[in-house]
C-alpha cells in the first residue's frame, strides 16, 4: 500500500511538473491526466473510498480530454524560459516533503505529499501564466490537488471542478477583453 | 407580465450562460432546502445573507441597460448559487476546491483584464484555505498547525481581495467581473461560515486560535487604516469605492478575529451591510451622474450613511466591534476609533460620486437607504434571525 | 412681585445714589477740575461743557444708557443712607455696569484704536485692583471688604488701592498721554469734536461710581447717617482730586504714569493676593 | 403628566417635520406656519406637564433596543431645564427665521431628535442620538452652503465616536450604560475624560475657534444657528450626566480645576477673537463660545452654586443662540442686542455669568483666579461690542425686528426673573446633581426669590434693581425714539448708522480697524501648519521611505508581492 501511495504521489508530481512545463494543449492534457491518475492512485492506496478516487481520476481524465479541444496545438514542452519552472518543480517537492515531514512513514502522509506538491506547483504556474489554456489546466490541477487532501467530499468536488474547468474555452479572446 | 416580457425581449445570451443561470438558481434552491441532507447545510446567518444578496442582484439587473438585463440576471443567479454553495458545504476543503471553478467562472466573463490575471486572487485564496485546512487537521509539530491556521486566515483575506491581496481595479470594468464580485458579494458568505466551521469542530488548539485571531485582527486593522485613508486620498474614484469596502471588511475581520459574541455579531452585521448597502451603492455609483452644484438632501444623507453614523447600518457595527475590542483589550479600540473618525472624511467624496440620482437610480437609492435604516435601527431582530 | 422693593430700587436708581446723585457729584468733579486747572476760565469752560452735555442728552441714547449703567454701578456700591439695603451691594455688578458705561464712551475711538486700547488695558488693571481683595476675602460685598482690617489682607488692600487710583484716570477718560511743556489750556480736558468727545462727555456720569466703588471697598463703611454720607462724599471727592491731580502732574512732567506703571503693579497685586490666599 | 412632558414635545416636533415636508411636496410652502407653533406648543406642554406632574422624575424603559443600545427615556429636573432651553431657542428660530418647507421639516426633525437625545436613559443611546443629530445638522448645513461644513462634520463625528467609546467602556466596566444603573465606581477618570472630550467638542467649548464660531460666519446663518441651539445644550448635558453618574462628583478632584480652567481659557480666547474680529458677524460668532466658557467654568466647580449658575448661564446661551441670528447687521438695536448677548445687565446672560464667577470665587482660591480670568473675558467681550460699532456692516441682513424684540424681551424678562428661575429651575437641578456635601469644596448657598438671588459672596437684586433698570432703560429708549425729530441727529448714537460715528464708520474699513489687543499667538496655528507642511523626509533617507511604491505594488495585484507577504507571515508564525 505504501509503495502504491508513493508511486501515486511521484506520478502526480511528475504530472503536475509536466503541466507546468507545457504550453500547448497536448502537454497540458497529458500533465493533467497524469496528475489525476497519480492522485487517485495515492488516495486509493491511503484508504480513501475507491469510488471517490475513481471519480477523481475520471474527472481529471475528462478535464484533460476537454483541454485537448482548444488552445495552442502541439506539446509545447520545455519552451525557452521554462528553466525556472523546472527548478520550482524540484523545490516544491522538497517543500512538500518538509511540510509532510514525519507523516511520510504512512500511506496517508505520502498521499498528502503528492497532493501538496500538486497544489503548490499548480498554484505557482497559475500565478505566473498569462494565457488562458495553461491557466485553465493549472486551475484544474490545483482543484485536483486540493481535493486529494480531503476525504470523499473533497475528491468528488475536485472531480466536478476539473470537469467544469474543462468546459471553459481555452481559446484566447481577441482584444483587451481576454 | 408585460414588464417581464419586456425584460425577456432582450437578445438571448450564450446558451451556456442560461444554463449556468438555471444551475445557479437550482443550487440556491437546493441549499435553501438543505438537499441532499448532510452534504448541503445552510446555517441561519447565511440564510439572512442570501436574503440580502437577492435584492443586490435584482438591483444589478434593474440598473443594467435593457440589452444586458437577461445576461446580468444569469450572472447574478450564478453568483447567488455560488454564494449558497460556498456557505452550505460543510467541508472547508471542498469549499476551497469549489472556489477554483467559481473563480474561473467569474474570471471567464468578458473584461478588460485577462482571465489569468483575474483568477489569481481566488486561486491563491483556494490554495491558502485548502492547504491551511489540511495542515490544521494533519498530525505533526505545533508550527505546522500554526502554519495551517495562518493559511486559513489568509485564505479568507485573499477571497475578499483585501489587503495584502488587493486586486487591480480598473475604471469602467463590469461589476460582475470587478472586485465587487468577490469583495462585495461572494466573500461575505465565506466570512460568515468560516468562524462557525472553525469553532464547531473545536479543531483549533489555543495556539492555532491565537494565530487565526491575531492575523484576522492585525489584517483587519490594516484594512481599516488602508481603507479609511485610501478612500479619502486615492486619485481614482473606483479605487476609492473599493477602499470603502475595506473599511467595512476591517471591522468584520477584527470582529471575527476577536472570537467573541459581540465581535461575531459585528462581523455579521458588517457583512450584511456590505451586501445590502455598500455593494448596491457601488453599483449605483457606476450609473448615477456626477453631483451638481446644489446637492439634494437625499445625496447629503448618503454622506451620513457612508460615514457609518446613526441611524444607518454602520452604527451598530461600530458599537459592537468597539465593545468586543474593549472587552478584550482597550488599546485595540484606538485604531478603530481613528478609522471611525476618518470615515467621515471619505464619505463626502463617495456621496458626491453618487451625485443626485433620478428615476430608477433614485428609487434604488431610496431602497438602499431603507435597508440601511433597518440594519441600523433594529440590528437585534437581524441578529435573532441569524441566531447570533 | 415685591413692588415695594422695586419702588425702593427705582428710587435708588433714579435719585440716590443713582442718576441724580451721580450727575450732581459728576458735575461737582468737572467744575472742580476746571477750577483746579484753569481757575475761573476753566470753571466756565467746565460749566459750558456740562450745559452742552445736558442739552444734547435727550437725543443721545449712548449718553443716557451710560448714565443708567453708571447709576446701576453706584447702586452696587454701598453708599450710606441708600434706600435699598446696603447689603445688596456687589462689586462685580458695579464693575460690569461701570465697564459697560465706560465702553459706551469707548465707542468714540473709532479709527484711533490707541484710545480704546488704553481704555481696555486700564480697565483690566482696574479689575485686578477691584477684585484682588475680593479674591483674598472670598466676598464681593463692598462693605464687607471695606470692613476687613485683618493685617494679613492689608498689603493686598493697599496695593490694590494704589493700582485703582492709577487706573482711575484711564477709566474716567481723563487725558493721560504725556504732554511736554508747561501750561495747558483747561479746554484740553473737554476736547470738543474728534474721537474723545463722547468719552469726555460721559465722564461726568462716571465720577461717583468709579470713586465710590474704591471708597466703599477700601475704606471702612461709614455709619448710615448724614455725617456718614458726608464722610463718604468727602472720600469720593478726595479720591477724584487725587486721581486728577496725579494724572495732571504726570502729564505735565511728560510721564505716562498710568500706562507704564499699571500693568506691573497689577501683576504685583495678583501675586500678593495669591500669597495671601495661600498663607491665610 | 410627566409622561406627557417626556414624550409629547419630541413627538410634536417630529409630527411637524412630517407635516411640513408633506405640505412642501404638495406645493404648500407652510414650513414656518407648521413648525413654529409646534415648537412653542412643545415648550408649553413640557412646562405645564412637568409642573402639573409635580416635578417627579420619571424613567421609561422599553423591552427592545435601538441600534444595539437599550431603549429608554427619562425626565428629571436637569433634562427638563435643558429641553426647555433647546425648545425656546428653536421656537425663536422657527418663528422668525425664514425657511422653506423642506428645511423647516429638517430643522424640526433635528429638534425632535435633540429632545429625544437629551432624554435618553443610557449613555449608548445618547451616543446614538448625538450621532443622529450630528448627521442631520450636517445635512442642514451642507444643504445651505458648503463653507465651514467640513470642520463641523469632523468635530461632531469625533464627538459621537468618543462618546460611543465612553459608553462601551462603561458597559464593559460597569455592566451597563444606563445612567440610573451604572455603579458609581464604574465612572473612572479615563471614561470621564472621553465623555468630557465629547461634550466639549459638541458644545464647542474649547480655547480655539471651534465649529460654533465657524457656522455663524457663513453667509446663511439659519442652519448654523439651529446647530448651535441644539448641540451646545446637548454637549453640556453630558457633563451634567457625569455628575449623575458619579453621584454628585466627578472621578478625581483634579478634574474640576482642569475643566474650570479650560472654561476660563475658552472664554478668554473667545473674547480675544471677538475684539480682533473683522466683521460684526464674526464678533457675534464669539458670543456663544464666550458664554460656553463661563458656563463650563461654573459647571466644573462641582459646587451646587456652580451647577445652578451653569444652568442659568446655559439658559442665557440658549436664548442668545435664538436671538443673535435675528439681529440686524448694524444699528442701535443691533448694538443693544450685542450688548445683551455679551453680558450687559440686567439680562439673563449677565445674571448667569455673574453667578458663575461668584461660584468660582467661592469654590476656592485657585478657581477664584479662574473667575478673575472670566471677568477679564467678560470685560473684553464688552469692549468687542463697542469696537463692533466701528466695523463696516454689510447691507446683507436686516434681521427680524419683531423676533429681536421677542428675543431681547425674553432675555430681559428671564434676567429680571433670575431669582425665580434660580429657585424653581436651577436650584433643583443643583440639588439633584451636586447635592451639598458631595464635593469637598465649599458648599454655597443659593437663595432665590422674586427680589433676586442671594449668595454668600454678594447678592444681585435682579427682580428689584434689575427690573428697575429694565423699565428705565426701555422708557429712556422710547423717549429717545420719540425725541428724534427729522434733521436732528443724535450726536453719538451707538450704531454708527447716523451722525458722526457713521462718518467715522464709513471712513474706516474692516482692515483699518485693528484689534484692541494683538495676542502673540494669534496666527500660531497658521504658522504651525505652514511649518508642518514644509516637513520633508531628508533626501538621504528618501530611497528608504517610499510608501507610494509599496502602495502601488499592493494595489496592482502583483503575485510576487502576495507571495512575499505570505512568506513573511509564515516565517513569523512558525518561529
Amino acid at each position: 500500500m505504501e509503495a502504491a501511495a508513493a508511486a501515486g504521489a511521484v506520478l502526480a508530481w511528475l504530472g503536475v511538473s509536466l503541466l507546468s512545463l507545457a504550453d500547448a494543449r497536448r502537454g497540458l492534457a497529458l500533465g493533467l491526466v497524469t496528475t489525476a491518475l497519480g492522485l487517485a492512485l495515492a488516495a486509493a492506496a491511503s484508504g480513501r473510498q475507491p469510488s471517490a478516487a475513481a471519480a477523481l481520476a475520471a474527472g481529471g481524465a475528462a478535464g484533460s480530454l476537454l483541454r485537448l479541444r482548444d488552445g495552442e496545438p502541439g506539446w509545447g514542452l520545455m519552451r525557452p524560459g521554462s528553466t525556472p519552472r523546472l527548478v520550482a518543480a524540484l523545490l516544491v517537492f522538497l517543500a512538500a516533503v518538509l511540510l509532510v515531514g514525519a507523516g511520510l512513514g504512512v500511506p496517508t502522509g505520502v498521499a498528502r505529499l503528492g497532493a501538496i506538491a500538486v497544489a503548490l506547483l499548480a498554484l505557482l504556474r497559475l500565478l505566473t501564466v498569462e494565457r488562458r489554456s495553461p491557466a485553465l489546466g493549472s486551475g484544474a490541477a490545483l482543484a485536483l490537488g486540493l481535493g486529494a487532501l480531503g476525504g470523499g467530499t473533497g475528491l468528488m468536488a475536485a472531480a466536478v471542478a476539473a470537469v467544469a474547468l474543462g468546459t471553459l474555452s481555452g481559446a484566447e479572446a481577441p482584444g483587451p477583453g481576454r | 407580465m408585460t414588464a417581464l416580457r419586456a425584460w425577456f425581449r432582450d437578445p438571448r445570451p450564450g446558451w451556456w450562460l442560461l444554463l449556468a443561470g438555471a444551475a445557479g438558481a437550482a443550487m440556491t434552491l437546493l441549499c435553501l432546502l438543505g438537499r441532499p441532507p448532510g452534504t448541503l447545510l445552510l446555517p441561519p446567518p447565511s440564510r439572512v445573507l442570501l436574503a440580502f444578496s437577492a435584492p443586490a442582484v435584482a438591483l444589478m439587473v434593474w440598473l443594467a441597460p435593457r440589452g444586458d438585463r437577461l445576461e446580468r440576471l444569469c450572472a447574478g443567479l450564478v453568483g447567488l448559487g455560488s454564494q449558497a454553495v460556498l456557505a452550505s458545504v460543510p467541508d472547508l476543503l471542498a469549499v476551497a476546491v469549489l472556489l477554483v471553478p467559481v473563480g474561473f467562472a467569474v474570471a471567464a466573463r468578458p473584461g478588460r483584464r485577462s482571465l489569468s490575471a483575474r483568477v489569481r486572487g481566488p486561486a491563491l485564496a483556494a490554495a491558502l484555505l485548502g492547504l491551511g485546512w489540511a495542515l490544521l487537521r494533519s498530525p505533526g509539530p505545533a508550527w505546522l498547525g500554526r502554519l495551517g491556521a495562518l493559511g486559513v486566515a489568509l485564505g479568507l483575506v485573499a477571497v475578499g481581495g483585501l489587503v495584502p491581496y488587493l486586486q487591480e481595479v480598473e475604471d469602467g470594468e463590469p461589476a460582475e467581473t470587478s472586485y465587487l464580485a468577490w469583495t462585495g458579494f461572494l466573500a461575505p458568505a465565506l466570512a460568515l461560515v468560516l468562524p462557525f466551521r472553525l469553532l464547531q469542530g473545536h479543531l483549533l488548539t489555543p495556539d492555532e486560535g491565537m494565530v487565526v485571531g491575531a492575523v484576522l485582527v492585525g489584517l483587519g486593522a490594516l484594512n481599516l487604516a488602508w481603507g479609511a485613508v485610501g478612500a479619502w486620498r486615492t486619485a481614482s474614484l473606483a479605487e476609492a469605492w473599493r477602499d470603502s469596502f475595506l473599511v467595512d471588511w476591517g471591522f468584520a475581520l477584527i470582529g471575527l478575529g476577536l472570537f467573541e459574541r459581540d465581535g461575531l455579531a459585528a462581523a455579521y452585521l458588517a457583512m450584511l451591510a456590505v451586501l445590502g448597502v455598500r455593494t448596491p451603492l457601488a453599483l449605483l455609483a457606476r450609473t448615477a451622474p456626477a453631483a451638481g452644484t446644489s446637492p439634494r438632501p437625499l445625496a447629503l444623507v448618503l454622506v451620513v450613511l457612508l460615514a457609518g453614523a446613526a441611524p444607518f447600518s454602520g452604527f451598530p457595527v461600530r458599537l459592537l466591534v468597539l465593545r468586543a475590542a474593549t472587552e478584550l483589550a482597550w488599546p485595540l479600540a484606538i485604531p478603530l476609533l481613528m478609522a471611525m473618525a476618518l470615515a467621515a472624511a471619505h464619505a463626502l467624496r463617495l456621496a458626491r460620486a453618487l451625485g443626485s440620482p433620478r428615476g430608477r437610480d433614485a428609487i434604488g437609492l431610496a431602497v438602499v437607504l431603507a435597508v440601511s435604516l433597518v440594519l441600523g435601527l433594529v440590528p437585534g431582530i437581524l441578529r435573532g434571525l441569524g441566531g447570533i | 412681585m415685591p413692588w415695594g422693593d422695586v419702588a425702593l430700587q427705582l428710587l435708588a436708581l433714579l435719585v440716590y445714589p443713582g442718576a441724580l446723585f451721580t450727575g450732581a457729584v459728576g458735575a461737582v468733579c468737572e467744575l472742580g477740575i476746571g477750577l483746579l486747572l484753569g481757575g475761573r476760565a476753566g470753571a466756565a469752560e467746565a460749566l459750558r461743557h456740562l450745559v452742552g452735555v445736558l442739552r444734547e442728552l435727550p437725543g443721545d441714547p449712548a449718553a443716557l444708557l451710560a448714565w443708567l449703567f453708571a447709576s446701576l454701578a453706584a447702586c452696587g456700591s454701598s453708599v450710606p443712607l441708600a434706600p435699598a439695603a446696603s447689603s445688596d451691594g456687589n462689586l462685580l455688578l458695579s464693575a460690569v455696569a461701570l465697564a459697560a458705561a465706560a465702553w459706551l464712551g469707548g465707542m468714540a475711538f473709532s479709527g484711533e484704536e490707541g484710545g480704546a486700547r488704553r481704555l481696555l488695558l486700564g480697565q483690566l488693571c482696574w479689575l485686578v485692583a477691584l477684585l484682588a481683595p475680593a479674591l483674598s476675602a472670598l466676598s464681593l460685598r463692598p462693605q464687607a471688604l471695606g470692613a476687613v482690617t485683618v493685617p494679613a489682607l492689608m498689603p493686598v488692600k493697599i496695593l490694590s488701592g494704589l493700582l485703582y487710583l492709577l487706573c482711575l484716570p484711564v477709566l474716567l477718560g481723563v487725558p493721560v498721554e504725556p504732554r511736554h511743556g508747561i501750561g495747558e489750556p483747561a479746554s484740553g480736558w473737554w476736547s470738543r469734536g474728534g474721537a474723545a468727545a463722547l468719552s469726555t462727555r460721559l465722564r461726568v456720569f462716571l465720577w461717583l461710581p468709579a470713586c465710590g466703588l474704591l471708597a466703599s471697598a477700601e475704606v471702612p463703611p461709614p455709619p448710615a447717617d448724614p455725617t456718614g454720607a458726608l464722610r463718604f462724599l468727602g472720600v469720593v471727592l478726595g479720591l477724584a482730586a487725587a486721581a486728577v491731580g496725579s494724572a495732571a502732574v504726570a502729564r505735565r512732567l511728560g510721564w505716562s504714569l498710568q500706562l507704564r506703571l499699571a500693568p506691573p503693579l497689577a501683576g504685583l497685586v495678583l501675586v500678593a493676593a495669591v500669597v495671601t490666599m495661600v498663607t491665610s | 403628566m410627566s409622561l406627557a412632558a417626556m414624550l409629547v414635545p419630541p413627538a410634536l416636533l417630529a409630527a411637524a417635520a412630517i407635516l411640513s415636508w408633506s405640505l412642501g411636496h404638495t406645493g404648500v410652502g407652510a414650513g414656518r406656519v407648521v413648525c413654529a407653533p409646534a415648537a412653542w406648543l412643545a415648550a408649553g406642554v413640557e412646562a405645564v406637564a412637568w409642573w402639573w406632574g409635580g416635578r417627579v422624575p420619571l424613567e421609561l424603559s422599553l423591552p427592545f433596543g435601538l441600534a444595539g443600545a437599550p431603549l429608554g427615556v427619562k425626565l428629571d429636573s436637569s433634562i427638563f431645564a435643558l429641553q426647555m432651553i433647546t425648545l425656546l431657542a428653536l421656537a425663536l428660530l422657527f418663528t422668525f427665521q425664514p425657511r422653506d418647507p423642506g428645511r423647516a421639516a429638517l430643522a424640526s426633525l433635528v429638534g425632535g431628535v435633540a429632545l429625544g437625545t437629551l432624554a435618553a436613559s443610557s449613555l449608548s443611546l445618547t451616543a446614538f442620538g448625538l450621532s443622529v443629530c450630528s448627521g442631520l445638522v450636517w445635512t442642514a448645513l451642507a444643504w445651505d452652503e458648503r463653507t465651514e461644513v467640513g470642520a463641523t462634520w469632523g468635530a461632531l463625528s469625533l464627538a459621537w465616536v468618543l462618546l460611543l467609546w465612553a459608553a462601551v467602556v462603561l458597559e464593559v466596566v460597569g455592566g451597563t450604560s444606563v445612567y440610573s444603573a451604572v455603579p458609581v465606581t464604574a465612572l473612572q477618570a479615563p471614561v470621564f475624560l472621553l465623555l468630557a472630550a465629547a461634550a466639549l467638542l459638541c458644545a464647542g467649548a474649547l480655547p480655539w475657534r471651534t465649529w460654533v464660531s465657524l457656522v455663524w460666519r457663513r453667509a446663511r446663518p439659519a442652519s448654523g444657528s439651529l446647530a448651535v441651539a441644539v448641540l451646545v445644550p446637548l454637549g453640556f448635558s453630558l457633563l451634567l450626566r457625569a455628575y449623575a453618574l458619579g453621584a454628585g462628583q466627578w472621578p478625581g478632584g483634579w478634574l474640576h480645576p482642569l475643566l474650570a480652567g479650560l472654561g476660563a481659557a475658552t472664554a478668554l480666547a473667545a473674547a480675544g477673537r471677538a475684539q480682533a474680529a473683522g466683521s460684526v458677524r464674526a464678533v457675534r460668532a464669539e458670543a456663544v463660545p464666550l458664554g460656553a466658557g463661563l458656563t463650563l467654568l461654573g459647571l466644573a466647580l462641582g459646587t451646587p452654586l456652580g451647577v445652578a449658575a451653569a444652568v442659568l448661564s446655559l439658559g442665557g446661551l440658549g436664548l442668545v443662540a435664538g436671538l443673535v441670528p435675528l439681529l440686524p447687521e448694524g444699528g442701535l438695536v443691533a448694538s443693544l442686542g450685542d450688548a445683551l448677548a455679551f453680558g450687559a445687565p440686567p439680562a439673563l446672560v449677565f445674571g448667569g455669568w455673574l453667578l458663575c464667577v461668584q461660584a468660582a470665587l467661592e469654590a476656592g482660591p485657585v478657581t477664584g483666579l479662574m473667575g478673575l480670568v472670566g471677568v477679564f473675558a467678560w470685560s473684553v467681550g464688552l469692549a468687542a461690542v463697542a469696537r463692533a460699532t466701528w466695523l463696516p456692516a454689510p447691507a446683507a441682513r436686516s434681521g427680524s425686528p419683531v423676533g429681536l424684540a421677542v428675543g431681547a424681551g425674553l432675555l430681559l424678562a428671564a434676567g429680571v426673573g433670575l431669582g425665580g428661575l434660580a429657585s424653581l429651575v436651577a436650584a433643583p437641578v443643583a440639588s439633584d446633581l451636586a447635592p451639598p456635601g458631595s464635593h469637598g469644596a465649599a458648599v454655597s448657598y443659593l437663595g432665590g426669590g422674586a427680589v433676586g438671588v442671594t449668595v454668600p459672596s454678594g447678592s444681585w437684586p435682579a427682580g428689584a434693581l434689575g427690573g428697575a433698570v429694565a423699565i428705565v432703560g426701555v422708557v429712556l429708549l422710547a423717549i429717545v425714539g420719540l425725541l428724534r425729530r427729522p434733521g436732528r441727529e443724535p450726536i453719538r448714537p451707538l450704531s454708527g448708522v447716523e451722525g458722526e460715528p457713521a462718518r467715522a464708520r464709513r471712513s474706516v474699513s474692516a482692515l483699518e480697524v485693528k484689534p484692541l489687543i494683538e495676542p502673540p499667538w494669534r496666527d500660531l496655528r497658521d504658522r504651525l501648519a505652514t511649518r508642518l507642511r514644509g516637513l520633508r523626509v531628508p533626501s538621504q533617507y528618501r530611497s528608504l521611505v517610499r510608501p507610494n511604491a509599496v502602495a502601488a505594488a499592493a494595489t496592482r495585484g502583483r503575485p510576487w508581492f502576495w507571495a512575499l507577504v505570505t512568506l513573511a507571515l509564515a516565517l513569523v508564525v512558525t518561529r
